[in-house]
């Protein structure tokens, strides 16, 4: 039997469902070096921003019980490096890009994404409303992050929308009271998709300095301890919107992918786990198609929401 | 740089609390550098989730050798490994150590568990070079000192310290690095906790010698995706900028790194 | 050296810092089997409700990675049981009691405390607003959880301060945007503290027959997993209000119970863990003296918010 | 009730990926009854969190056996512990078989890996009453067919009933207990997957025999203390109401058991 994995966000056709989560996949190149990563169904990368950025200093990673913190804060090289060094790689490849970008105002979003289009520098827009580890100065006092607002996220979705045709993806946090108005809020103000979840904003403790561990205090948890929060989290906005779902966080195995998919996710993203395994999309992706095969799924479309409740 | 499954083929405890592990693959063993490193999945399960970094220590035909301390969770349920299992090794990761020609002497400073990468050094630069090698073995107490006969074997000048006198002189590698007034055009490779190698960057700044440190840092991912791994570093080019222990390092010329930072 | 472990919440003073999560410690009569459980700072008790309650139907556990999900929905003798059956076993040890009571609307509450005052039946009460497996269908829509809601938040704690003199904790839920305005309202309301966090709703499917596992097919996590979501919360509670922060979340070892501590937690509160460690709560409490001591800490209160930033 | 730490003095696959363990520990080998159980920690890590329920298989002077499959990441990890090693322990938990003199046929019915409990009750039956006892095991296939020769050395009458016919008859335990038409006052034990216990109690129930069964539950706490395990019974006393497997169980009379809500 043979198997459609095709999925579809706005007007773009993936191969498959399973790309990898932004900051955990580079630009693509390492990952070459193991497989050839235009197998997947598209390769999300590291989010851009209109210069260069540091990022937060040393430490940045604290493991913690099944998941790490990071607190990277962004460090990447920048749109137009991005665009000169990194983008002819992963188009020689004949991957499928989404292009994960991150302003500090909504007029850099926008700069941003226009640049992309003009240059054919993805095939996707991802907008990051959600890092944890960059905070905007401007709402620090009661809403770091724009995604903690539903209305700011309609309003940045909105104004990035006008500037591109590209489908556009809003990443959402989940560190909010309700993860269904921010979606809602993307959705009306004409995104593609909402992938979710970021990371949770978390803390470790060095007991014997009683200092903190990461140097920015404070950082983004990932892994398989966040995939009961963020399943949830995705079945909830899956049953809220009409746009496709990108979920992820702490997807390891296909099984865990799978849960994503019956929950309502049409995508799925592989984050920090590849750090551990950097074959694990491949993984994935063989093992959804497999659970298609055995489930007499002739479609991958049939298995996403397929939640049965009672 | 790639994904092995290798057999341990030997696993034993050569000090209190330090193990030598034995990884059989010959790919992994063929392209392996001294300096390089290895991530090594420790679990099967989500707690440790991470692989941990560890030094190659030497590189034998058809297999690698790491020597390790027991420090945490990780590190004490790799210890539990027996001959005949097999564990999931990433690499090799990382640089390697520079091996100049025109040096006349070279000195390895390996504090503690720091000691860990320099045996296959010490052998590569004895085939390429003959000799003129110092090995400072630095150590806690007796017990604790690492490698020394390896070092002897191959024909290096070896200095002992310990901390408490127990084996060797009294006090810190950096002591005897500061009483060896070799006058010439020399190098230092140098690993272990960070302010030992800071004095060692020191002693060397002074002498107009070249340091070659292993840094370790919180790593990820190993392959220099996460940018977890980071060091501040000034290069001639950019006024200051992050490097990757990872992929950068793990070795570093001592000069680069933004000392003030650390 | 000899320690003084002395805290104080309202006008209660325990003699140490150590209770146990609500609902992992029973009425503390199994674990009395274990060890003396009056040794403890104050044994906090299943929450209890005005009538019995039968709860979810099962499955109501499943486990997580280094966690697991709970929908126990509540299930307890009641208030009437409980003082005549439970609470003469733990007055007869010794105990120090917190009563941690849950009621569908604010009445239920007042009368809880009302009862509980009069019958001695508690040294301190803890409000449960935060239960993630009892919605409250007023508020399902937007808000299923009052601590999910400022507003309420104080609304909720006025009407029951109005009620006792007991020392009164609020419980609050990490299932919020900032956890900071809930804490605030409460002690503005009269809290004499806040206990953080109750559980994180969360999910997890069974793919072989795509249900959930859950028979209420959300539940609240707990566990090493959200121990780093929910340091980062009493850390900036603690800085936020002037009333003590009871701290929970993960707690297994007195490592992670100092992180809390440091953090700002003048109590700490062990859970989940002690289904696996019936010893942990004591374990952590003699963990805790040993830090003092080997710290130069005379007075556990030194430990208290001592993190060190730059 | 207590945590014991007991040491592993035997561990063998008696059956592909079915073990039998052997812990060492006299205080708790000699509080043991039959049908009762044991949470065991699997792991030092959090992965996996909880610890594992398992019955008590048999019990000697000093220590206690357990029987377990290999379903998951818990007994994966059990299955890897060596003879000599440490493990915590915590039991023995729940309530145990009741063994009423009353009855002159005692049937034991174990459907797989929940054949497990029996060998301690049949030891234990054997030495009460003197004989019979009638073991109806049932398996997939011939390998998997457990303890047989155990229960006939105890001079048990033993029947075995694999599904595909590799070993005894072909088909299912309650196809052998339907057809034994014991017309006397008979207990059946049974354990085993939910719905052959369901119709283990069916055919009781036409019967008018007493089914005793050891129930299955996700288990958080094994004490009592979380109200994880719930399964929901029929009193006369209070109209509906959850019994906890691991308190008021793991043994109940099926009669108990509201097999409507199931
Ligand atoms: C490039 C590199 C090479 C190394 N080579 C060796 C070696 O040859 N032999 C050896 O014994 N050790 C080596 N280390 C250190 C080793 O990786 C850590 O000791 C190990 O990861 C600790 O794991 P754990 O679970 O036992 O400890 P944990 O419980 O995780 O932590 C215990 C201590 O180790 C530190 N640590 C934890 N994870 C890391 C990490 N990923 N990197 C650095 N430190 C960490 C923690 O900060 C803590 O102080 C190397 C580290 C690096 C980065
Ligand atoms: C009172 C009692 C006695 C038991 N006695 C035995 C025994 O003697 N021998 C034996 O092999 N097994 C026994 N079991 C079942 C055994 O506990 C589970 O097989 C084991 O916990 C699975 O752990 P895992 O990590 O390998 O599997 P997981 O990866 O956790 O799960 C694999 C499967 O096992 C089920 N499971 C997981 N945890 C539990 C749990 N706590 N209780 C019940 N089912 C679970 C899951 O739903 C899943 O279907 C008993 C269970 C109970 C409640
Ligand atoms: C080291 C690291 C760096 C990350 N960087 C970014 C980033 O630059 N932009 C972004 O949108 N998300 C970033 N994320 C979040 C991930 O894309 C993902 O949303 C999150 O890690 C949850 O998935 P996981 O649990 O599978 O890792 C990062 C995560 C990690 C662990
Ligand atoms: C099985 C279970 C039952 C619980 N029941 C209650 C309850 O009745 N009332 C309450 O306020 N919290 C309840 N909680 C939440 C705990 O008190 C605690 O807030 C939470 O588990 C986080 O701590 P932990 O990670 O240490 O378990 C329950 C938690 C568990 C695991
Ligand atoms: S460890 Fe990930 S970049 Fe170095
Ligand atoms: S397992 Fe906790 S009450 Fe039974």
């Amino acid at each position: 039997m043979s198997v459609s994995l095709m999925v579809k966000i706005g007007n773009l056709t993936l191969k498959n469902p399973v790309t990898v989560a932004s900051g955990t996949f580079g630009y693509g190149e390492e990952f070459s070096e193991y497989f050839d990563i235009s197998q997947l169904g598209a390769i999300t990368v590291k989010s851009l921003t209109l210069k260069p950025r540091l990022g937060n200093p040393p430490p940045r990673i604290v493991e913690t019980p099944a998941g790490m913190l990071n607190a990277i804060g962004l460090q990447n090289v920048g749109i137009e490096k991005y665009l000169k060094e990194k983008l002819p790689f992963l188009r020689d490849k004949g991957c499928t890009i989404i292009a994960n970008i991150y302003g500090t105002n909504l007029e850099e979003y926008q700069l941003l994404a226009e640049m992309l289009e003009k240059e054919n520098g993805a095939d996707a827009i991802e907008v990051n409303l959600s890092c944890p580890n960059v905070h905007d100065p401007r709402f620090r006092n009661k809403c770091p992050l724009i995604a903690q607002s539903p209305e700011w996220v309609g309003r940045y979705t909105a104004s990035v929308r006008e500037k591109t045709s590209l489908p556009l993806i809003i990443k959402l946090s989940p560190n909010v009271t309700d993860i269904i108005e921010p979606a809602i809020s993307a959705e009306k103000s004409g995104a593609d998709a909402v992938s979710l979840v970021n990371t949770f904003l978390g803390m470790s403790i060095d007991i014997r300095t009683r200092r903190p561990k990461l140097k920015n205090i404070v950082g983004g948890l990932s892994g398989p301890c966040i995939r009961p929060i963020a399943l949830r989290m995705v079945w909830e906005v899956s049953k809220a919107v009409n746009i496709p779902v990108i979920g992820m966080g702490g997807i390891c195995n296909p099984e865990d992918a799978i849960e994503f998919l019956i929950a309502g996710a049409k995508v799925v993203a592989v984050g920090s786990y590849v750090f551990r395994d950097p074959y694990a999309p491949i993984r994935v992706l063989k093992g959804i198609e497999q659970y298609c095969i055995e489930h007499g799924a002739k479609d991958v479309n049939e298995i996403v929401g397929s939640l049965v409740i009672q | 740089m790639k994904l092995f499954d290798c057999v341990v083929t030997s696993h034993t405890e050569v000090a209190p609390e330090h193990f030598r592990l034995v990884l059989k693959n010959k790919e992994l063993a063929e392209v392996s550098q001294p300096g390089q490193f290895v991530m090594i999945e420790v679990t099967e399960t989500w707690d440790p989730f991470l692989r941990r970094p560890m030094s190659i220590e030497r590189m034998f035909s058809d297999s690698i050798s790491i020597l390790y301390k027991v420090v945490g969770k990780g590190t004490k349920l790799l210890s539990s490994i027996r001959v005949g299992e097999k564990i999931s090794v990433q690499g090799p990761l990382g640089n390697s150590f520079p091996i100049d020609l025109d040096f006349k002497d070279f000195f390895i400073v390996g504090g503690g568990i720091g000691i860990a990468p320099f045996p296959g050094l010490a052998e590569k630069i004895i085939r390429i070079r003959g000799g003129n090698l110092h090995v400072i073995i630095g150590a806690k107490t007796h017990s604790q000192v690492l490698c020394e006969r390896d070092f002897r074997e191959m024909g290096c000048r070896v200095y002992v310290v310990t901390e408490d006198g127990s084996a060797g002189e009294k006090g810190l590698v950096t002591d005897v690095l500061d009483k060896l007034k070799v006058e010439v055009h020399s190098v230092v490779y140098a690993c272990g906790p960070i302010q030992m190698i800071k004095k060692v960057h020191q002693i060397c700044e002074e002498r107009n010698w070249i340091c070659y440190a292993s840094l370790e840092a919180e790593m990820a991912c190993g392959i220099g995706v996460c940018l977890g791994c980071v060091v501040p570093v000034k290069y001639e080019i950019e006024n200051e900028m992050m490097a990757r222990v990872c992929k950068e390092g793990p070795i570093f010329d001592t000069r680069v790194i933004q000392w003030e930072k650390i």
